[in-house]
């Protein structure tokens, strides 16, 4: 309980107090000192949760079990290495006056209230809540996204402020419509959206009201997860922001949006009792994986580009939850995790390689290997590995993906197949140059951090290797709490 | 009891929004919308102290009351102060012209009551009828969202549409727990700040609050 | 002391590089790289040998998914292809001792070129669908580092791109029909994909996807389009490696999943005709583009194609007649295809470190620049021709032997349901004697104009012998392909293993029932050959007349060459590549394509000519018709999303509008 | 062990008679174009003359141009040598079936092509690039041929399918037509007759066979020249018995052997005959209307097998 209260203390209380701190190299150090704090808090935290296997906090308006339990660790341990990161980045930033002090403070305070936006939303319990702290994320996030100031990222959070903001109000309409239903069954108190109460009684709540509500939810929660057609305003975000707000922006908020609507399916698939939520997700999950896999080809911005693969992953585990099989679903859990982890890593990366180039556009960086090794082997091992190359993390949830889907729906392996296919094609057309040839002249040493990269990667390669025992029945207990009853498996 | 009568207030209500979205939605001058808007938050409040008084729910009050503050007098004032400083009261010119846009507005809400009226019938709720309004609403402030050029009226068509969810809230539910909507109506009002924030950035930067501008802006940068 | 302690062995001596790179110095590394890999592939020969005459042995190790540890196995047809494997990297590594001697980025090879082989065992001995994607993809990867070593140059660059890419596919093509099988067998081991009972429908969607996906990998037509731009750019000793083992491990992916997981019992007959058609067509093709280059490696590289589908020949027709329940014939023909699988290692490898070799003292791989090598380095000659002769499938060395049997495979065929069906062996059979006799002219060419005739450069005429590391990499399998030409009758019975697990049928007394001395499949009063008495016979008669004529003519007077009586014959008179397959280019334009300009400058008279130019260009049909359009599309597609996403912020909220009201519609 | 000596001694003939049979179409050849010719013995007298004569070597002629010679005769030797001429069952067939004679055979041209590539002038790589091309595309057409007639045997191994062909009642097989006409023309190009060759050109830059070993001279000149010879024997003799192998001997008498001589040397008289008959009445084929001959002859071969196929595996 203490720690449940410490594990989400330590970012508000870490977020207010920098938000008064002036000097930055010291605001970066209490950046990070909060970050490890939140991710010891968790770390316990889990272990607790581990032991017994899950317990609800605060009167029962927060819940852990085990499939929010891991993504709280993630978000933690991403959060913390991104604070690591983003120590020596800002500093560049600075000096380079790209942004004042004030904007550091401002920069500092945001992003712990993200990562306070984040752990609220993974640990309540009420759907409500839910939609104000994803809200909550997004606003800090808009405002971190802005923080140039330059024309295009002013421009770029406009876009992701009034998109997502259409997008969430639609899921606040679903989320009102559940409340609809529920509220015959539940009455009208907080037990009406308490999450663990309506999965209860899931199958007394209204098939239509639910599938009208999950249509909103679909289409509302689908837009911050950066599904297509809804996924306009994530590339420009992520070009346009600081690289360590697109790496949590990749790591973190997609995930905390693909988690709410992963729970809303849960409830609808007990109401309907049907696959049409799983369908309407798989469905979703390809025609994001197909756009994303195209556009990969005609990119010129390194962070637009890769935040386009993040696109593509996100389908990927979209598909993967709207499967609903055991298999699907541990497929979909590991493929969240390595995904953050290696997408964090390559932003960290790519941020580090804009530095020493001096630009964003693919066009004008070259020869990274020859420039400073530990950037072009960064990004060279991290493209292969987002690519589903083994021995990374990344093969292993794409190869059960694949077995999942054959298992369950075989003609989509044509689109999965496909998808992959030209995603990696457009991945390594860009990236090969990148890392390749000859050094150009406009290139410039910098000082860098590749300690969370390769942490990031080391644990991506781990996982791929071989799961620790521990992990893989964590993976196992949440896919079993995901898994939706109303699948039958299709035997060849 | 006074059901029938708190059904036929919130109904006539209900109607009073829908036509207040078309408003909204005809508007060429800002102003205007800007006074329908203020209209909209001020029958907001009213239909939840209506729905409190009909099923005495306390909580129901401060939301009411809070509605009033909120949607009835502080956005609409933030809007006001931000189009005079910005001195964009002026005309402003639609996406597409306005008949076509009102087909689509009432092919929408036919649309909506096609859909929300079937689900209607399962709630025993006194005041179940005002959904179908409320999802007409919503999606008629998505349109005005679609249809307009300038930043301003693009949020207000978001916050029209905030306040649709709320009258669903409120009107079809008896409204949501009271923690929700505090976090709800705290949420739009950071919202709105950072709204007023960026029109002066986007006007400095800009100078316009065309939206075309911002995108033409995003495009050279990625082409560059 | 069994097979799998020795695989495993190999697995980490194969590894052990890799890993100590970053901690050994830069003038270790080469040795010690070189010596590791010696190792293993030392340990992997005696890992394959112990395991093709010892029983299976299985283990598991404690990587991979929780619920699926890494299941290794060495049954025969793995301890085969092990030892295919070690027989080429223990004679590469000592080879690459000398190579890479003045190497300044040793470590980047350091750590992939060990990885590659590691990728290449792990496959062999895999026994679970995950373990064996695993490590196929690893070799995919780090061979890709190996293509694009020479990252500096754009060409390399492309040519690493579309390997990668074409590696990826297969990679996925495979990975689909192990998910056919996992969906019908229930696990991803082995043992239930093997006793998974598939409807016939799902056998053939599950043999499709192997077999493109592994001809992909192994460079089939006409999905080769990949390998005459990769195996070229890649340092020598791993080129040697890529074509002379990784495309083995290809054709043993397709043996693996399609005899032994599919199981030779349910084949249908148009399975084998597919087979056969495929390697038909790429025998005759990769040698017809083979005549045409110039580029040394690029030569060689499109011969892998040839040779491959050689192989297929022999899997093809002994799955043909295994649908039609002759197993005895479909043994000898996997064995003919198995023994090639083997004797191309040899001599592809052999012949790759030649070119290296060329390559390391002439610094160039253009045909066009070179001659006269024969005399300045008189070794690395000698063991490239026995390669020669052996590619040509001439006796007494070992490509004869296996192209034999395979003849022997096709013409034993007896009548297959319907004429038309019964004339496709025959008439395959009669492509790879056309490949075959190709290939012979093809390596008259390359003899001739590389190590023959005048020295057509500068750099040709200064050429120097390469030092005793590579000379000893390369004796060591021209020995080999010597031994495996005279002494099939030695091997074969080891090879027997193999048909004995996947058809349940011995050759082993019908291969030597005449003796070690007769290769006599099925029976001596059918077809018989012995390598031995004929090279006895050849020594004798060759001994006699010598020993007759030598008192006679002991006398030999040097002179200037006669030339019809024009001894000043500047060395670009010569017959050089481009003119030497002219006759050929001519006769099969028609599947060449070539374009050709010959530009004559007649400045003062029409009779008088100044300078005629020839130029001569051939195209790989594949990547024009097939790989160019699909790119095409794919930017296309891509360039109008791009376009669409630049739209304005209006455009984008409408679609979110337009996709709820959708779902609203259809769901509702 | 006695068949063993046999064909011994019938390898010794081969090879001792095959100037005597070029010999013999030379003869005809000029006695067809009203010339009296050299005689039959004309081909010994050169040899020996050649013999004889001291070697002029190219100043950087490599080993392989020395050792080619050798290889060259002792691989079309071994060849003739496995080729029943008057025996059936001749133990050391075995060492090497139809498809091992034609791969020796390559081998000798393979060194043949290689030796004139050596000295490097110009027309030694043309004789060699034609070589090997013409032959690439005999050799498919040759294998087809002999396909046609193993299949009614089942067996590439010579014996066994002369013995079968003995078997067999004589009956009109279309397949067996069709593949000797097919062999006929094989026959002709292997041995650089016309209309592919003209083995009696020199310095025209139209020759094929003789380009290569323009630089020959000496004893190795005689080798090449003898083993050319050979070779003309050895595929008349192959013709005669694939296809014509009546009265071949059965067994080792003395008595049958003779016999089988008289008939050999009467069928080869024949083949013979009928070669110098078409060398002159036909004219030499354009360079590349060889390809054309030759695909002629695959077609047929192959038209053979389907027939066989078609019509008399039923029968």
């Amino acid at each position: 309980m203490m720690l449940f209260v410490a594990t989400l203390l330590s970012p508000l209380a870490g977020g207010l107090l920098l938000g008064w701190m002036n000097h930055s190299k010291l605001a970066a150090r209490l950046n990070i000192l909060t970050g490890v704090t939140t991710f010891v808090c968790s770390l316990l935290l889990a272990l607790q949760v581990l032991a017994d296997d899950h317990f609800d906090a605060l009167g029962g308006w927060f819940h852990l079990d085990a499939y929010n339990v891991f993504l709280i660790v993630l978000t933690a341990f991403v959060g913390m290495t991104t604070t690591i990161f983003s120590a020596p980045y800002m500093q560049h930033e600075l000096e380079h006056g790209r942004v004042d002090a004030r904007r550091m403070r401002l920069y500092h305070s945001m992003f712990q209230l993200f990562q306070l936006g984040m752990l609220l939303g993974f640990t309540t319990n009420n759907i409500g809540v839910l939609w104000v702290s994803l809200e909550l994320a997004t606003l800090a996030t808009v405002l971190l996204v802005s923080l140039y100031r330059t024309p295009a990222s002013i421009a770029a959070a406009w876009k992701y402020f009034i998109l997502c903001g259409m997008g969430i109000a639609l899921a606040l309409f679903g989320t009102v419509l559940i409340f609809f239903t529920s509220s015959s069954v539940l009455g009208h108190g907080n037990e009406a959206l308490t999450w663990t109460l309506l999965l209860q009684h899931a199958s007394e709540l209204d098939p239509a009201v639910m599938t009208v509500a999950f249509c909103f939810l679909m289409v509302g929660y689908g837009t911050k997860v950066g599904l297509a057609p809804m996924h306009a305003w994530l590339p420009d975000a992520h070009g346009e922001g600081p690289t360590p707000v697109s790496a949590v922006l990749s790591g973190l908020l997609l995930n905390l949006a693909l988690y709410a609507l992963v729970r809303c399916k849960m409830l609808v698939d007990g109401a309907t009792a049907s696959e049409l939520a799983g369908h309407m997700m798989m469905g979703f999950g390809m025609v994001s994986l197909l756009v994303a896999a195209f556009s990969l080809h005609q990119q010129r911005d390194i962070k637009r580009m890769f935040s386009f693969s993040s696109i593509e992953h996100m389908g990927l585990m979209t598909f993967a939850f709207g499967i609903g099989t055991q298999l699907a679903s541990f497929a979909a859990l590991l493929h969240m995790t390595v995904h953050s982890l290696v997408k964090s890593g390559i932003f960290f990366t790519v941020g580090h390689a804009a530095q020493a180039m001096g630009t964003q556009k693919m066009a004008q960086i070259r020869g990274l290997i020859r420039h400073h090794p530990g950037i072009g082997w960064g990004l060279l091992i991290g493209t292969a590995a987002i690519a589903g190359f083994p021995p990374f993390g990344v093969f292993t949830s794409e190869f059960l993906l694949f077995t999942a889907a054959l298992h369950t729906h075989p003609w989509t392996c044509v689109v999965l197949l496909l998808g992959l296919l030209i995603a990696m094609a457009g991945l390594f057309r860009a990236v090969q140059p990148m890392v390749y040839g000859e050094v150009p002249e406009q290139a410039v040493p910098v000082q860098v951090n590749m300690l969370p990269v390769y942490i990031h990667f080391a644990l991506a390669l781990l996982l791929g290797l071989s799961i620790p025992v521990f992990l893989a029945s964590w993976y196992d207990e949440a896919a079993a709490l995901i898994i939706s009853t109303s699948v039958e498996v299709t035997i060849l | 009891m006074t059901g029938s009568f708190t059904l036929q207030l919130v109904n006539g209500l209900a109607a009073l929004m829908l036509l207040v979205s078309f408003a909204l939605l005809a508007q060429h001058r800002i102003l205007s919308v800007l006074h329908w808007f203020a209209l909209q938050g001020v029958l907001l409040a009213a239909t939840a102290g209506i729905v409190a008084w009909g099923t005495d729910n306390h909580e129901l009050y401060i939301s009411a009351i809070m509605t009033l503050l909120l949607k009835g007098a502080l956005l609409p004032w933030l809007l006001w102060r931000a189009v005079m400083q910005l001195h964009v009261h002026r005309e402003i010119e639609p996406l597409m012209n306005s008949t076509v846009t009102m087909l689509m507005a009432l092919a929408v809400t036919l649309f909506s009551f096609h859909i929300v009226q079937p689900i209607e019938q399962m709630s025993a709720l006194i005041t179940r009828n005002s959904m179908a309004i409320a999802t007409a609403c919503m999606l008629l402030g998505m349109l005005m969202m679609i249809t307009r050029k300038k930043a301003i009226t693009q949020v207000v068509g978001f916050l029209a549409v905030e306040n649709s969810l709320f009258f669903a809230a409120i009107g079809a539910t008896n409204g949501m727990p009271l923690v929700v909507e505090i976090g709800v109506a705290f949420d739009v009002l950071i919202a709105a700040l950072i709204f007023g924030l960026f029109f002066f950035q986007i006007r400095t930067t800009f100078d316009s609050l065309e939206v075309d501008a911002m995108q033409q802006s995003l495009r050279e940068d990625d082409e560059a | 002391m069994n097979s799998m302690t020795l695989a495993l062995a190999a697995c980490a001596a194969a590894l052990l590089p890799s890993v100590l790179m970053p901690l050994t110095p830069q003038s270790l590394r080469r040795a010690l790289m070189c010596m590791m890999l010696f190792s293993s592939g030392v340990l992997a020969m005696a890992a394959g040998v112990l395991g093709l005459v010892q029983p299976d042995v299985a283990t598991t190790l404690p990587l991979g998914l929780p619920w699926l540890p890494m299941h290794v196995r060495v049954d025969a047809l793995g301890a085969f292809f092990l030892l295919v494997i070690g027989s080429l990297t223990a004679p590469v590594a000592i080879y690459s001792q000398g190579y890479l001697r003045h190497e300044p980025r040793i470590g980047v090879l350091m750590i992939f070129l060990p990885l590659f082989v590691l990728g290449m065992l792990g496959v062999v001995i895999a026994d679970d669908a995950f373990s064996f994607m695993l490590f196929w993809e690893l070799m995919s990867v780090s061979s890709w580092f190996l293509v694009t070593f020479e990252h500096t140059r754009a060409e390399n660059r492309k040519a690493g791109f579309i390997y990668l890419l074409m590696a990826h596919l297969a990679g996925l093509l495979i990975l689909g029909s192990f998910a056919v099988l996992y969906a019908a067998g229930g696990a991803f081991t082995f043992a239930a994909m093997r006793s998974a009972e598939l409807s016939p429908l799902w056998a053939s969607v599950a043999f499709l996807l192997a077999a493109f996906g592994f001809g992909t990998k192994a460079g089939v037509m006409p999905m080769h389009g990949w390998l005459p731009d990769a195996h070229p750019v890649a340092p020598s000793n791993a080129s040697a490696l890529m074509s002379g083992i990784m495309l083995k491990v290809a054709v043993f992916g397709f043996i693996r999943v399609i005899w032994d997981l599919l199981g030779s019992g349910d084949f249908q007959w148009w399975w084998g005709a597919l087979v056969l058609a495929a390697g038909s067509s790429s025998a005759v093709s990769g040698v017809l583009f083979a005549l045409q280059q110039h580029n040394l490696k690029r030569l060689l590289a499109y011969h892998s194609i040839e040779n491959i589908g050689i192989i297929l020949i022999g899997l093809g027709l002994a799955m043909l007649l295994a649908a039609f329940a002759h197993p005895l014939l479909a043994a000898l023909g996997l064995i003919a295809a198995l023994y090639h699988t083997i004797n191309h290692a040899q001599f592809k490898g052999l012949l790759f470190m030649g070119a290296g070799a060329v390559l390391h003292s002439t610094g160039s791989r253009d045909m066009e620049s070179m001659g006269a090598l024969i005399h300045r380095m008189p070794v690395t000659a000698a063991c490239f021709l026995v390669a020669c002769i052996s590619i040509s499938a001439l006796p007494p060395f070992n490509g004869f032997v296996s192209e034999w049997l395979t003849f022997q495979t096709a013409l034993m065929a007896p009548q297959l349901g319907g004429a038309m069906l019964t004339a496709i062996v025959p008439f395959s059979a009669a492509m790879l004697a056309l490949a075959g006799a190709l290939a012979a002219t093809c390596f008259v060419k390359v003899f001739g104009v590389v190590f023959l005739g005048h020295a057509r450069s500068e750099a040709a005429a200064n050429a120097h012998e390469v030092d005793a590391w590579m000379k000893l990499g390369m004796i060591i399998p021209a020995i080999f392909c010597a031994l495996l030409g005279l002494l099939p009758v030695v091997f074969i019975p080891l090879l027997d293993a193999v048909p004995v697990a996947l058809l349940h049928i011995s050759l082993a007394d019908a291969v030597h029932g005449q003796g070690w001395l007769w290769l006599a499949p099925i029976d001596a009063s059918h077809a018989s050959y012995s390598a031995p008495l004929a090279l006895a016979g050849m020594l004798l008669l060759g001994g006699l007349a010598w020993w007759w004529l030598h008192p006679a003519g002991g006398r030999i007077r040097k002179g200037p060459m006669w030339s019809c009586g024009n001894p000043h014959v500047h060395a670009r008179m010569q017959y050089n590549a481009t003119s030497f397959s002219q006759p050929l280019r001519r006769i099969f334009q028609g599947v060449l394509q070539a374009d050709e300009h010959v530009h004559t400058e007649r400045p003062v008279h029409a009779l008088l000519t100044r300078h005629v130019r020839h130029a001569v260009h051939v195209g790989d049909p594949a990547v024009k018709w097939l790989y160019q359009p699909l790119g095409a599309l794919t930017l296309k597609l891509a360039r109008h999303l791009h376009q669409a996403h630049q739209s304005s912020i209006h455009a984008w909220l409408g679609w979110t509008f337009a996709t709820i009201l959708l779902l609203l519609a259809v769901f509702t | 062990m006695k068949a063993v000596l046999f064909q011994l001694l019938q390898a010794l003939l081969l090879v001792v008679l095959a100037p005597l049979a070029a010999g013999f179409v030379a003869t005809c050849k000029a006695r067809l174009q009203n010339r009296r010719g050299a005689g039959l013995l004309q081909p010994w007298r050169n040899l020996r003359k050649l013999f004889g004569k001291e070697v002029v070597l190219a100043a950087h002629a490599s080993w392989i141009f020395r050792v080619a010679p050798y290889v060259v005769f002792t691989a079309t030797v071994m060849a003739a040598s496995v080729v029943p001429a008057l025996l059936v069952s001749t133990p050391l067939s075995l060492t090497a079936d139809v498809i091992a004679l034609v791969a020796l055979l390559a081998l000798a041209r393979f060194f043949l092509a290689l030796a004139g590539m050596d000295i490097g002038t110009a027309f030694g790589g043309m004789g060699a690039s034609r070589e090997m091309t013409f032959s690439a595309l005999a050799e498919p057409a040759m294998l087809m041929s002999v396909f046609v007639l193993s299949l009614g045997a089942h067996s590439t191994n010579l014996t066994t399918m002369i013995s079968h062909t003995l078997d067999t009642p004589l009956v009109l097989q279309p397949s067996i037509a069709f593949a000797l006409v097919a062999m006929l023309m094989i026959a002709l190009a292997e041995n650089g007759r016309i209309p592919v060759d003209n083995p009696t050109t020199h310095l025209e830059l139209t020759m094929v066979h003789e380009a290569m070993i323009l630089e020959y001279s000496g004893r190795h000149l005689a080798l090449m020249e003898w083993a050319a010879m050979i070779k003309l024997l050895l595929f008349a003799t192959l013709i005669l018995d694939l296809f014509f192998p009546w009265g071949m001997a059965t067994d080792a008498g003395l008595m049958a052997m003779l016999l089988a001589l008289l008939c050999w040397l009467l069928k080869l008289a024949v083949l013979l005959l009928l070669l110098a008959v078409c060398e002159t009445s036909l004219a030499k084929l354009r360079l590349f209307e060889v390809p054309e001959f030759l695909s002629t002859a695959f077609v047929l071969a192959f038209l053979g097998l389907l027939i066989h196929y078609m019509l008399e595996v039923s029968l």
